[in-house]
Parts: structure tokens; C-alpha cells; sequence
């Protein structure tokens, strides 16, 4: 394991990370502000791929389709939000998984009745395409690297938005105590529909921004969706702080537990064999990551105590 | 002492800056109502909490029929015979008023685990419960929903419940809280004769129902005991006159 | 609004008569398809046990399913094959006999949800569903990459495991056998409800703090109904393998957890018959919409969208109003 | 999931095969095959290489009766018992994965039902579980992992990075590859099933030092490495097997998969008059170029149709070994059955070529001839 190979992993484990950010960020404050568990927000990491793609097909550009697809995840967020996710709000968190898994059957099956059963494709645009060298001589594909940047932007201006503005504030002090934003005269539908299309707006463009490395396909959003809810549940449930951290703690673990455990194996048993369950406990690594933060610290690591 | 039931010794709880509980130690006997009185905030309900388990105090003891349980749960203190009354009504409001009661009784034989019998077949069980109904007047309610009752009935199953449980001692938080002048004087009368089953650690906010009932009184303030005393020792204090019954005498 | 008890027996009916009909008019496929229904039916009166009377939101027990299965998987692979299914510290080897498998099906699960529920009953709320999630996850990973037996594949068992005195092979015989053990099941929930530890339960959903008062422990009540609760699901995934003659990771995937509490829902949570009907219902759209459209789930999503928005308590609570108190 | 019964009644046509000796009552093919959700494109071609052959025999008597199993066993083996108990066909097939097949294909063989696979071919059905009810006409599943192991060895290939999804299939791909592949193996990875980021396989690759890639990735999971691969700067050259880069699939992967050898018992380009009316009639009809897997749709129903043309499938024993004869012209030129009912055939090595707009495959060599597969031996029938 050289210098070189370790640094690069780390690299595609803070990459993943960040991505992974971009999703539980909305799931978090949704959750927090709203208190709704939305399992539909792995449709709205879809749509924003899926529109990418097709505005990609139709233009040609990569910035157009971006635009796209967070108008489009935007626009969808706040129609759900509308018809659907605000009569769920008094609602207990049974009846809102149900009607979330009932809002992903129908984005699913809706996208692949207009799309086709056959997977989209996005690419990165030429001028990002290759690799570059980085300091340490480590050769790293400038695209992933613009992933990274663009994800720790938009944290940041996330972190900026929640300290700093009119609406972070707001928002903060929802999280506290609903009562008190509607003592404050503060418009709470509209406030409401704005969080959930921000964290729609997010997760359409994490969906497109990892569209163009992978394939657009229905279904690509529920695996990242429950990736995501590991994330916000280590992080705790409502804090960004949490969101972010457990996200890059989520990212290295499934990163590197792909390299390490077999290799480790491979000290006390016979290649082959270590590769096979190596990979297995790899795959179970995070969840057993989430279990074992969950028993030691019941509400994640930044979550409010009961 | 052997008369003393229960006792806190230098209960003292924080949550951040705000002090809850400052050094209290008070103490209720055999046959008595020690009243605990004070201002909305005055810490009364951290104060009954620490007595019955679910918050741990920063520092100080309580004692119960001799014995330390500051480090026993909700549970170990209520199996010892610690009863409990809610401020704000703990009913399982989908049940009929006669399971919420039963649930006390089940609690009593500390048995649940009974899968396939119905608990309404369990005529010790069943007794039991309908005993504790009939003694707070709600016999004629046993099969309404514990929805449907008023706010004043819910107090009266609250107190009920903890019936059924035969305790040593009563903690309740504000029964008389919701019942109209008919349903104080009736509870009053209630709470007068249950004294000499079981003492009463009694918080409450109406006046004339402690003046009333009580055999002592604590007077609590911004987590403090500033008085404790016979009714008469109370009224006359005008240190307590001062800090919280103002013109109300 | 009817009284639930009627809509009960009519239920029970429709299991009863529509597999005779089925079977007078030689249309096996009915009877399977019935048999499933009954399967569903099971694994979800497991659920509502947890769900319905203990509060549990178990987003996870696809987990229950899946052992139940495997357990039918493993015993009959090793007997199929006649390998013993273990040399050390006693022989034991793999058996077709079905109540055996269910038996075992029926303690594994305990012994899965003894572990699983002390761990994940230390947390609640969002995290109890995120973390039974996680469980769900974890063995889902597992049988994945668990080659012995047949990993992503599955296992195949080439004939349906024996019942004494019984052609389990036949539908109409294998329809019986778990049309009973539901009839059984269903019974012991209805005592099960109406008895001290269901009102205990009961009471511990609704108000933990004041089971706590009166000496009893919330959290161990709570643990119980997770165990029960797994169990008949356990069961039912060892049936449900049977049925298949095949087992494989799907069984323990998060949308089959999703799916069963889906019947739940549609039923009426809390409900004796409410997963029975979701079930029933969940087949029949399952056959009828599949062959009219290629997107079904298009509708079965609107359909659960409607309950959870405008129909309190399912299609139970729809008919039948309020649930009524056990007296 | 019923999606179209296609059945060709004509008083005229009928009233000819009635006189034709062999099926006399009409044949019933119950086809389960994968239409909706992730790898629908295989099963829509197989489905279509199916019934372009029925309609070309223009024989009227064969009802064929399609339903989508959305790649999931359960709903497969609901379809079976619905098929076997319902619509009680003949004949069964269809089925484009293995855990499907394995699934399936057992308890409808024991059954009675003659099955022939038009693409899956686990090997304990090649092996110990063999049945002469079980025909096989698409290949074994290692027979493309043979070919790359042994055109890794043909081109001198003396340290090669192999890797696959960590379930059965995977572990026989890379055993397959193995098998006749004489050199070293830089390293073995096993990747999570349904995978879509391979950052961190590229990053072990390029540290490697190895002089070649195999890799078996069905589906999406081959679009997603061969794009991020081709973006990583890593330029060790890559082979596999057919299915990540066949007609369906390219369009999606597009310019990252140009120049990627990959293993092939068939290709559009196989110059036999046979192939080339396949070829031709596929695109007039359904306006795309065939897929490997339309090709073995396609070869499926022939075999089938020649063996109604000298057996009934009310006489199983006589059926059987019509089909064991293998009495028809493959699109992939040479074919016949080994003992155990798999292929023997030819397995060649392809290029992803640019031909106008469209990707697609060329033939650049012959890896293997009369190729049968290794678990015959195991088969006692």
C-alpha cells in the first residue's frame, strides 16, 4: 500500500462524502425544521439526473443541464411539497414513510414509463475530462476534483446561509421551537415549501453532478437515499454539522474498508477467501458503523438529546 | 424517626446555569399531607421528579421507608410502593377507563407476562381495578374511553390508578387541577380520608384545598425551600407572605 | 359504518371459499395465488404486533423474513444434498420435514430479534426506524455475499419440503397448511390483545411514563412484542420460501420490509384483520393491475398515498370506523 | 404481467400443419423473461430475436404466452407456477439471469416441462444438476471467461488486475478467466453487487502494475467503470466479456468503451448467409441492430421449431432428443450439444469499433474453437 494509493483513496472517500452531503444536508433539515422523514428524497436525486440528462441530450451543455436539473428537482420538490408533503407534517413518522414510499413508486414507475426501462447518459464535460497531476504526484481525474470543490462551496454557503441570513436564522429557530417562528410572524408554509425545495434543489444536483460519472437509471436514487439516512442518523437527526461529518465519515469507511479489510484478512487466511468476506464485511461496514454509533449514542453524534 | 416515610436530603439539581432544586430536604410521615406549594417555575415538578426516579439529582439523597433509593429507577421505586400522580394526565387515552385502571393492578402483581388469558376474565385483577374506580367515583365510567373523559375525571383516574397499587406513599401533582368546585370539595373529602391509608406528598396550586388538607406546608422558591410549617406557622410567615401568597390572603 | 366483526368472517370467507371455488374449477393458479396472499397476510400479522400494539416502526423486518427463509433454505439444501449441516460439536443434519424448519425458522427469528430489539430498542423514534433500517441492511449485505449458500443466486430447493400426511406439492393441500397456521396465529393475537401483557403493551405505546409508574418496564414489554413479532414474520418467510421452492437475498432487501408494512397500512394498523386484507388486497392489485398495466406501481402509489392522507386507519378504519374497545 | 399473446391463427395455415404429421395440437411456449426495471433491454431483445424466428416460420400452431419477471425470483417463480399450472404450456424459457434460472428451471424440469435457456447458464445445471429436460443454447457461463483467460494468454499478458461483483456469478467469471489463463494475477477484487462508483477499484489498478484488466460487470455497473475508467488517465488496456458491451449497452457507454476487446460466441459481422438474414430481417423489423442476446432469442426458436419439425412435444423422450440433435443453422455458425445439453461453439474476440454514429462490435479473431465447458463431466443423465 503506497503513499501514492492510500492518498488517492482518500481522496475518492472525501469525494464520496461530499456527495453524500449534498443529499443528507436537505434530508437533515428537512427533518429538523419539518420533523418529516422523507424517503422520497432519493426521487428527487433521480429527477435532478435524469433531467440533466435529457437537457445534455437535447443542448449539449453540461452547465445548461445543471441548471436543469436543479430547476427541475426545485420545481418538483415545491409541487410535492404542496400536494403532498405538507398534510403530512402532524402527521406521525409511520404514516410519512408510507407516504414517501408510496411518492417513490410513482416517481419511479412515472420516470420509467416517460424515459424508458434503459439507463441515460451524462458525460462530463471535455474540458474536465482526464486526469490531473496533484502535489505528491498523485494523478486524479479533474472532475472528482471539481466534485470535492464544488461540494465544499456549496456546504460552505449552506453554513453561511444558516448563520448569517434572515432565512438561516429562521430556520434555527424552527428548529428549536415551532411555535415560536409562528410568534414571530414568520410565514410558515412558505418558509416550509422553501426548505424543501432547497434540499430538492440539492439533491437534483448531486444526482447530476454524479450522473456523469455513473449511469442515469430509475432506481439510482434509493441506494444513496439510505446512504444518506445513515448519514444524518450518525450525524444526528436536524444538525448540518452532524450531516457533514457523518458524511465524511460514511465516505472513508465504505472507501477505504473496500481496500482494507481484505487486505487485512489476507494476514490470517488465504487471498481468495480474505477478498470474499473482506468485501462482504466491507459492504456491512457502514451499517455496522451506524449501529454501533446508535448504541453508544442513541440520537447520533450532534443529535439533541431527548 | 420511624414515623418518616420519605425524605430528601439536600436534593440539589442543575440544567446549565438554571438551578432546579437548591438543597432541598423535607421530609413526609405516617399519616400525614405535607403540601408543596410556590410559584409556576418554582422547580415543584423537577422537585417530584427527583422523589419518584425519572430525573437524577446533581447532588443530595432520597429516602424511602428507610431505605436509599436515589440511584432506583421509576420502576424499583414504584414496585416499593412509591405511587404517582400525573400533572398533566399519563392515560392510555385509546382504553377503556377500566384497562387504564387494570393497568395499575397488573403493575401491583408485577406479572405481566399472561399472553392468551383476557384480563378481563382475572376476577383478582378485575376487582382490584373496579375497587380503585369505585373510590374515585368513576364506576359509572369504567367502559368509556379514557378519551371521553373530562379533564376533572382524568385527574380522579390519575389518582385511581395510583390506588390500585396499595402504595406506602401518594406523590401527587396537581389532582385537583380542572375539577370545578363540586369535584375539589369531593376530592378533598377523598384525599382527607386516604391519609390514613398512606401519606400524601401533595402539590398542588389550589389554596383552599391545601389550607384544607394539609398538615404541613413547604413553600418552594426559584428551586429554594423558604418555609416549612403547620398551616397556621405558613400564614403567618410573612417572609412567604411576601415571596408568593401576596393579597391572595 | 359495519361492524368489524362481520367484515372479519367475511374475510375468513373469502380464504375459505375462493380456494374451494378455485379448486372445483381446476385453476391451481388461484389457489397459489391465494396461498401467497395468506403468506403476506402472516409475515404482516407479525409486523402489526410490533407496529399495530407496540408503536415499533421496524422498517427492518424483512430481516425476520429472510431468516425464516433461509432457515427453510439451509435445512432442506443439506438434505437435499445430504451434507450435514454441521460435524462439530454434535452431527446434525438438514431435514425436508416442515414443522421441523418451522420450528427452527421460529427460533431463529427470536434469537434475531432478542439481539436486534435490545440493541435497537436503546434508541426511538427516527432512529428505532433507521436503525432496524440498518439491521435489515446488514444481513441483506450478508446473505449477498454468503456463498455457501448460494449468495446473490439463492437457493434452490427442487421439491417443496413434506408435511406428514400431506402432498405439499399439491396447491390446494400447501394452501391449507398455511391458511391454518394463519387461522392460528390470528387467534392467538385476538387473546393476545385482550390479555394482561396486550394491555400492558398497550399501555406502553401509548404512555411509557405511566407504565413506568406502576412498576412495570416499558422497554421490556416493548422487547417482547419485537421478539413475538418476529417470529410469526419468520414463519411466515419460511413458508414463503416453501412456496417458492427457492430463497434468495431479496427476501431480506428494504423494499420487501417496506412492502410488508405496506399491507399493514392498507389494512389498518392495530387492526387483528387489518394486515390480512392489506395482503389480499396487495395480491389482487399485484395480478389485476400487473396484467392491465406495466406500471402498476403508479397506482398502488396513489392508492397508499389516498389511505395515508384521507383514510384514518385503513380499509378497516374506512368500513368500519374507529376501532372499538376490547371489552 | 401480461404483455402480449402472440397468437398466430389462420383457418388457412392451420389447416396445413394439421396435415403436417408432428403437431397435430398445437405447442404452448411459456416465455418469462425480464421486461421492466434494470437489464429490461436483454430480455426485450431476447423476446424479439424469439418471435421474429416464430413469425418467420409462419407457422401458425405455436402460441407463445410473454410475462415479465422484473428480474426478481420471486414473481419468476410465481410466473412458472402460473405457467405450469394456468396456462399449462409445453415448453418454457426465457430467463436471462442465473439466480432466476436457478430459481426456476429445477422445479419446472422436475415438473415435466422441457426449459431451454436462451441466455443463462449456471454451472450446477451444466454439472451435477444437469436434466434432459434442460437445454442450454446460449453458452455455459464460463465459456466467455475461458475465452478471455485464454486471449489474455494468447497476447502475452504476463500479470493481469481481475475483478468482479462479489456474488457466485462474479466468483465464476473470475474462476472461468482463471481457467485457461496462464499468467499472473496482480490482484483479485470482488466489488460490491450494483456498485456505480469505481474510484477506488481505478485508483488499485493504476497502482497495480499490471499489464492488463479483466473485469465482469453486467448492466449498469459496466457503463459506470468503463466511463469513470476512461476518464482516470489509467491506460492499461481492458478486456471482457460480451455483456458490458453489447449492442444495447454501447449507446450508453459510448467513445469510453472504443477499443475494448471483449469475448463473443456471436457477432453481427459472422459472415454466414444464416447471420446475415438475421441481421437484415432484426433491423427491418424492429428498426435497431440485433444484440448478442437477440441473436440467442432467435437461435432458441429455431431449435425448438426443428425439433416440432420430426418430434411432438406430447412425446418427451422423442422431443428431447430431436432437440439434442440440434437439427437447425445457428446464427454463430457451428453449434451442436454436448453431453450435457450446453453448446459447443466457437468463441471469438471483438473490438468496439465507431461505424458512423453508432458503436458497435467487429470480430478481430478466433479464441476458441468447438468450446464446450468443463462441468459435462459431473452430468450424469
Amino acid at each position: 500500500m503506497t503513499f501514492v494509493l492510500l492518498a488517492e483513496q482518500i481522496l475518492n472517500g472525501i469525494q464520496f462524502g461530499i456527495m453524500l452531503f449534498l443529499m443528507a444536508a436537505g434530508l437533515t433539515l428537512i427533518f429538523g425544521v419539518m420533523g418529516l422523514i422523507n424517503l422520497a428524497h432519493g426521487s428527487l436525486y433521480m429527477i435532478g439526473a435524469f433531467s440533466a440528462a435529457a437537457v445534455a441530450g437535447m443542448t449539449g451543455s453540461f452547465i445548461l443541464a445543471l441548471l436543469a436539473a436543479l430547476t427541475a428537482s426545485a420545481a418538483a420538490g415545491a409541487l410535492v411539497e404542496l400536494l403532498v408533503i405538507r398534510r403530512l407534517y402532524n402527521k406521525d413518522h409511520l404514516d410519512q414513510v408510507l407516504a414517501t414510499f408510496a411518492l417513490i413508486l410513482i416517481f419511479s414507475e412515472g420516470t420509467r414509463w416517460i424515459f424508458g426501462s434503459f439507463p441515460l447518459f451524462l458525460d462530463i464535460p471535455d474540458p474536465l475530462s482526464g486526469p490531473v497531476t496533484i502535489p505528491g504526484g498523485i494523478q486524479y481525474p479533474l472532475y472528482r476534483l471539481v466534485l470535492i470543490g464544488a461540494g465544499l462551496f456549496i456546504s460552505i454557503g449552506l453554513g453561511f446561509m444558516i448563520t448569517k441570513t434572515r432565512i438561516g436564522i429562521q430556520i434555527r429557530a424552527g428548529e428549536n421551537d415551532r411555535e415560536m417562528i409562528a410568534a414571530l410572524g414568520i410565514n410558515i408554509s412558505g418558509l416550509y415549501t422553501l426548505i424543501f425545495s432547497l434540499g430538492a434543489a440539492l439533491a437534483g444536483l448531486a444526482g447530476a453532478l454524479v450522473g456523469a460519472i455513473q449511469s442515469v437509471q430509475v432506481g439510482m436514487g434509493e441506494p444513496v437515499l439510505i446512504l444518506a439516512f445513515v448519514v444524518i442518523v450518525i450525524g444526528g437527526i436536524g444538525s448540518i454539522k452532524g450531516a457533514l461529518i457523518g458524511a465524511l465519515l460514511v465516505g472513508l469507511t465504505d472507501t477505504l474498508g473496500s481496500i482494507f479489510l481484505p487486505e487485512l484478512l489476507k494476514l490470517v487466511t488465504d487471498p481468495s477467501t480474505a477478498t470474499s468476506i473482506g468485501s462482504s464485511l466491507s459492504s456491512m461496514a457502514i451499517y455496522i458503523l451506524m449501529g454501533a454509533i446508535l448504541i453508544w449514542r442513541p440520537t447520533g453524534l450532534f443529535g439533541i438529546k431527548p | 424517626m420511624n414515623n418518616i416515610v420519605l425524605s430528601t436530603k439536600g436534593l440539589t439539581k442543575h440544567f446549565g446555569a438554571l438551578s432546579a432544586s437548591k438543597n432541598i430536604t423535607l421530609d413526609l410521615r405516617v399519616g400525614e399531607i405535607h403540601a408543596i406549594i410556590g410559584p409556576n417555575g418554582a422547580g415543584k415538578s423537577t422537585f417530584i421528579s427527583q422523589v419518584c426516579g425519572s430525573i437524577k439529582p446533581d447532588n443530595g439523597t432520597v429516602h424511602f421507608l428507610g431505605r436509599d433509593v436515589t440511584q432506583e429507577t421509576v420502576r424499583d421505586r414504584a414496585q416499593a410502593g412509591l405511587a404517582r400522580s400525573f400533572q398533566i394526565s399519563a392515560l392510555a387515552m385509546e382504553d377503556s377507563v377500566l384497562q387504564n385502571a387494570l393497568l395499575g393492578a397488573l403493575g401491583a402483581s408485577r406479572n405481566p407476562w399472561r399472553f392468551l388469558s383476557p384480563a378481563l376474565g382475572n376476577k383478582m385483577l378485575v376487582e382490584q381495578a373496579k375497587h380503585a374506580l369505585d373510590r374515585v367515583g368513576l364506576s359509572d365510567h369504567a367502559n368509556k374511553r379514557a378519551s371521553e373523559l373530562s379533564h376533572g375525571q382524568r385527574r380522579q383516574l390519575e389518582v385511581g390508578i395510583a390506588l390500585t397499587l396499595s402504595p406506602k406513599a401518594f406523590v401527587m401533582d396537581e389532582p385537583m387541577a380542572g375539577l370545578g368546585f363540586e369535584g375539589s370539595m369531593k376530592m378533598t373529602s377523598f384525599l382527607n380520608r386516604l391519609r390514613q391509608e398512606a401519606p400524601i406528598l401533595l402539590v398542588e396550586h389550589d389554596m383552599e384545598a391545601v389550607f384544607a388538607l394539609a398538615d404541613r406546608i413547604s413553600v418552594l422558591v426559584y428551586g429554594e425551600v423558604i418555609a416549612t410549617g403547620t398551616v397556621e406557622e405558613i400564614r403567618a410567615d410573612p417572609y412567604v407572605r411576601d415571596a408568593y401568597l401576596g393579597e391572595e390572603l | 359504518m359495519m361492524r368489524e366483526y362481520y367484515l372479519n368472517t367475511i374475510i375468513l370467507g373469502i380464504f375459505i371459499i375462493i380456494p374451494i371455488w378455485a379448486f372445483i374449477m381446476d385453476e391451481p393458479f388461484t389457489i397459489t395465488l391465494m396461498t401467497r396472499a395468506a403468506i403476506f397476510a402472516l409475515a404482516a400479522v407479525g409486523l402489526n404486533i410490533a407496529l399495530g400494539l407496540g408503536g415499533l416502526v421496524s422498517l427492518g423486518h424483512a430481516t425476520f423474513f429472510g431468516i425464516g427463509g433461509y432457515s427453510m433454505g439451509i435445512l432442506a439444501y443439506h438434505a437435499q444434498t445430504f451434507t450435514p449441516l454441521m460435524e462439530w460439536p454434535i452431527l446434525v443434519s438438514g431435514s425436508k420435514l416442515m414443522p421441523l424448519i418451522w420450528i427452527n425458522a421460529v427460533i431463529m427469528s427470536a434469537v434475531a430479534g432478542l439481539l436486534i430489539g435490545i440493541l435497537s430498542l436503546r434508541t426511538s423514534g427516527v432512529y428505532f426506524i433507521m436503525i432496524t433500517l440498518a439491521f435489515g441492511q446488514m444481513f441483506f449485505f450478508f446473505s449477498i455475499s454468503w456463498s455457501a449458500y448460494g449468495g446473490e443466486d439463492g437457493l434452490s430447493i427442487y421439491i417443496r419440503n413434506s408435511f406428514p400426511g400431506l402432498n405439499t406439492l399439491v396447491p390446494i393441500h400447501y394452501y391449507t397448511l398455511c391458511i391454518t397456521l394463519l387461522c392460528a396465529v390470528l387467534w392467538i393475537n385476538s387473546r393476545l390483545i385482550k390479555s394482561p401483557f396486550g394491555i400492558a403493551l398497550n399501555a406502553a405505546r401509548q404512555v411509557p411514563a405511566r407504565v413506568e409508574t406502576v412498576g412495570l418496564n416499558p422497554v421490556r414489554l416493548k422487547l417482547a412484542a419485537f421478539i413475538m413479532s418476529g417470529t410469526v414474520t419468520g414463519l411466515a418467510g419460511a413458508l414463503f420460501a416453501d412456496l417458492n421452492r427457492f430463497v434468495s437475498p431479496t427476501m431480506f432487501s428494504w423494499q420487501t420490509s417496506g412492502e410488508i408494512m405496506v399491507f399493514v397500512i392498507i389494512g389498518g394498523v392495530g387492526r387483528l384483520f387489518g394486515p390480512v386484507v392489506g395482503a389480499l388486497v396487495f395480491v389482487a392489485l399485484e395480478h389485476w393491475l400487473g396484467g392491465l398495466s406495466d406500471f402498476w406501481h403508479i397506482y398502488l402509489g396513489l392508492l397508499l398515498l389516498g389511505i395515508v392522507l384521507f383514510g384514518r386507519g385503513g380499509l378497516i378504519g374506512m368500513i368500519c370506523g374507529e376501532a372499538r374497545l376490547h371489552e | 404481467m401480461k404483455l402480449g399473446t402472440l397468437a398466430l391463427k389462420s383457418a388457412l395455415i392451420s389447416a396445413v400443419t394439421v396435415l403436417s404429421s408432428a403437431a397435430m395440437a398445437g405447442t404452448k411456449v411459456g416465455m418469462i423473461t425480464t421486461l421492466s426495471g434494470g437489464g429490461a433491454g436483454l430480455g426485450i431483445d431476447v423476446r424479439d430475436g424469439f418471435m421474429l424466428a416464430i413469425k418467420q416460420s409462419g407457422r401458425s400452431d405455436i402460441e407463445v404466452v410473454i410475462e415479465d419477471d422484473q428480474r426478481k425470483p420471486d414473481i419468476a417463480v410465481q410466473l412458472a407456477d402460473k405457467m405450469v399450472q394456468s396456462e399449462k404450456v409445453d415448453v418454457l424459457t426465457g430467463i436471462i439471469w442465473s439466480n432466476l434460472a436457478m430459481a426456476v428451471v429445477p422445479s419446472v424440469t422436475a415438473q415435466g416441462k422441457i426449459y431451454l435457456s436462451p441466455n443463462a447458464g449456471p454451472s450446477p445445471l451444466a454439472g451435477a444438476g444437469c436434466h434432459p429436460n434442460y437445454f442450454n443454447v446460449a453458452w455455459q457461463n464460463d465459456s466467455l471467461h475461458n475465452a478471455g483467460g485464454a486471449y489474455a494468454q494468447s497476447e502475452g499478458y504476463k500479470d493481469v488486475f481481475i475483478m468482479a461483483p462479489n456474488y457466485p456469478a462474479g466468483t465464476d467469471a473470475l474462476n472461468g478467466f482463471k481457467a485457461l489463463f496462464e499468467g499472473d494475477v496482480a490482484s483479485e477484487v470482488y466489488t460490491k453487487l450494483g456498485q456505480t462508483d469505481y474510484a477506488s477499484e481505478i485508483a488499485q489498478i493504476r497502482a497495480s502494475g499490471a499489464d492488463a484488466v479483466y473485469f465482469f460487470l453486467p448492466g449498469g455497473m459496466g457503463i459506470s467503470f468503463l466511463k469513470q475508467y476512461s476518464g482516470s488517465g489509467v491506460d492499461i488496456p481492458v478486456i471482457g466479456p460480451a455483456f458490458s458491451f453489447d449492442q444495447g449497452i454501447l449507446q450508453a457507454v459510448g467513445a469510453a468503451a472504443l477499443g475494448v476487446r471483449n469475448t463473443s460466441q456471436w457477432n453481427k459481422d459472422i459472415n454466414t448467409p444464416t447471420n446475415k438474414a438475421f441481421v437484415g430481417s432484426f433491423l427491418a423489423e424492429y428498426d435497431r441492430l440485433p444484440s448478442l442476446y437477440a441473436s440467442q432469442g432467435f437461435d432458441t426458436a429455431n431449435l425448438l421449431l426443428s425439433a416440432l419439425e420430426t418430434a411432438s412435444v406430447s412425446d418427451n423422450i422423442g422431443f428431447r432428443s430431436a432437440l439434442k440433435a440440434a437439427n437447425f443453422t445457428s446464427v454463430r455458425g457451428d453449434f451442436k450439444f454436448g453431453s450435457n445439453n450446453h453448446p459447443i461453439h466457437n468463441v471469438y474476440i471483438r473490438e468496439v469499433v465507431r461505424e458512423g454514429d453508432i458503436f458497435t462490435n467487429k470480430i478481430i479473431g478466433k479464441v476458441l474453437s468447438d468450446h464446450g465447458d468443463p462441468y459435462s463431466k459431473d452430468c450424469k443423465m
